[in-house]
């Protein structure tokens, strides 16, 4: 694969501050390239999801555990890897379902928020070893009229 | 983030101040549910025109009010809501069941503090 | 040692981009505690040139090496620490000098700036391993009257 | 970091945006001596109005702005500096070979765009 033109690996503690922490990260690299306000925007919610699945699900809110996050910048695109080694996830297809949670008072939306506002997701997972969600931004522009 | 409390006979107005997530979704519906509670309020109106960010966590405390209080016959309306928390709304269905009034409209203002 | 409250490790392309993006993890890491906007601007400036000289001096200004900081914050004191893996400093005493540096356009204030507005500063290095800088700042507020 | 030039006779006014450090120390020396050559300036004012942030490798392009005018019989004069820029312009001795002016002086007035 071609080379990263930057790349930015962060490792946080499992504590809900650090979910906005990661979000001003990504907001900082995505206003790097030329992001729009609404991409941005949308950039922070896929991460926010993730890292928040991280804590809440992976690692059931222990604060004491490590999230991984790693931010790779190309020409074309961004990639945000968000890894937990946490309690994973049983069958990942149902876990995608929209609305579907295993907590009474979550709504199911995370998954569906990162499909609609990255260009592409993949969700890798081993029951007691912890999940990897890869998201994708593609970068490349419509030319200006 | 920072709440601001105002009501009115059986109308609770709240103004948000700030990012919504995992971070504060606690306090955020336990400060809901008191002032509901010491209120006795059954229409809960969330201004957003301060508010910057919001993820399914902030979600998730907003669905449980409404549920709350649609049991009682009350109401959620969230007013003064930005384009890019309009997009999380409708894409999380919220448009169909309580009433969303974007930056602007005439309807944020009636609850401008 | 006392656990720390919350810690973040980040590692990060030798790029002068990212210069600001450790400026701005740090300052979004000082707001969850009460720090003043000076003691906040003082933290900044503290971070960019540790970053700086890993990028500068320590890399000498090749984007392929990876500069790392590690951030761990306790009750009473933040401490962050700028890790590269380059050149290493032949001596220390000499380099800590005022007004003395290795390039010709540079200043010699680096490190001088690093110990007016820290509150404690130490420098390891080893010749062609390396260097890491170690910087404190306390949290201990004055009681308000 | 974005750059306003203005110039009067042998004075270049310069309007900074944006935070000052390595990222941007060789794109502010090129265009501040490509501008002092095309106007043949000897006096280089710095609007520092709109700057957030600046750390040694700014100072160090000044400085050597300062070094090349001085040479000539110019000088280099920084206004509309706040706090914490004027504590690092001190920390650093600028202070001393230089005119500094804080915001909301008079002196920032006279060369504001
Ligand atoms: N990192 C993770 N580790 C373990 N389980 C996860 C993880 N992320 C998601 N899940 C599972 O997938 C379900 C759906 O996730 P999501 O769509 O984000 O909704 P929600 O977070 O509201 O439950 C979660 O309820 C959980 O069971
Ligand atoms: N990370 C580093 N690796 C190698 N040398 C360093 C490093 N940091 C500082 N130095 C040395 O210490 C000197 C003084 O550093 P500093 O006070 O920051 O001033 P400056 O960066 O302006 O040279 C540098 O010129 C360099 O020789």
């Amino acid at each position: 694969m071609e080379k990263p033109k930057n790349s930015v690996l962060i490792q946080f503690k499992s504590i809900p501050e650090n979910v906005s922490l990661a979000r001003v990260l990504v907001a900082s690299i995505g206003a790097q390239f030329d992001l729009t306000i609404s991409e941005l925007d949308e950039l922070k919610v896929a991460v926010s999801e993730a890292v928040s699945n991280a804590m809440i699900h992976g690692y059931l809110n222990d604060p004491d555990k490590n999230v991984e996050m790693e931010i790779l910048c190309f020409d074309e695109k961004l990639i945000i890897r968000v890894t937990d080694y946490g309690v994973g996830i049983a069958d990942v297809q149902l876990a995608l379902q929209p609305s579907y949670s295993t907590e009474d008072d979550r709504m199911g939306l995370g998954f569906v928020f990162i499909q609609s506002f990255m260009d592409k997701m993949d969700v890798k997972s081993k029951l007691n070893q912890g999940t990897t969600v890869t998201m994708v931004k593609n970068l490349v522009h419509q030319q200006e009229s | 983030m920072k709440l601001d409390f105002k009501s009115e006979r059986d109308r609770l107005y709240v103004k948000i101040h700030g990012e919504i997530d995992l971070s504060v979704a606690a306090d955020l519906r336990q400060d809901l549910d008191q002032n509901l509670d010491k209120k006795q309020a059954r229409h809960l109106i969330l201004d957003f025109t301060e508010v910057s960010f919001i993820d399914s966590s902030g979600l998730g405390v907003i669905l449980g009010r409404y549920k709350r209080l649609t049991e009682i016959g009350g109401t959620v309306q969230i007013c003064g809501v930005n384009d890019q928390i309009e997009k999380i709304l409708e894409l999380s269905g919220f448009g169909r069941i309580m009433k969303i009034s974007p930056q602007g409209s005439k309807k944020s203002h009636g609850t401008s503090f």
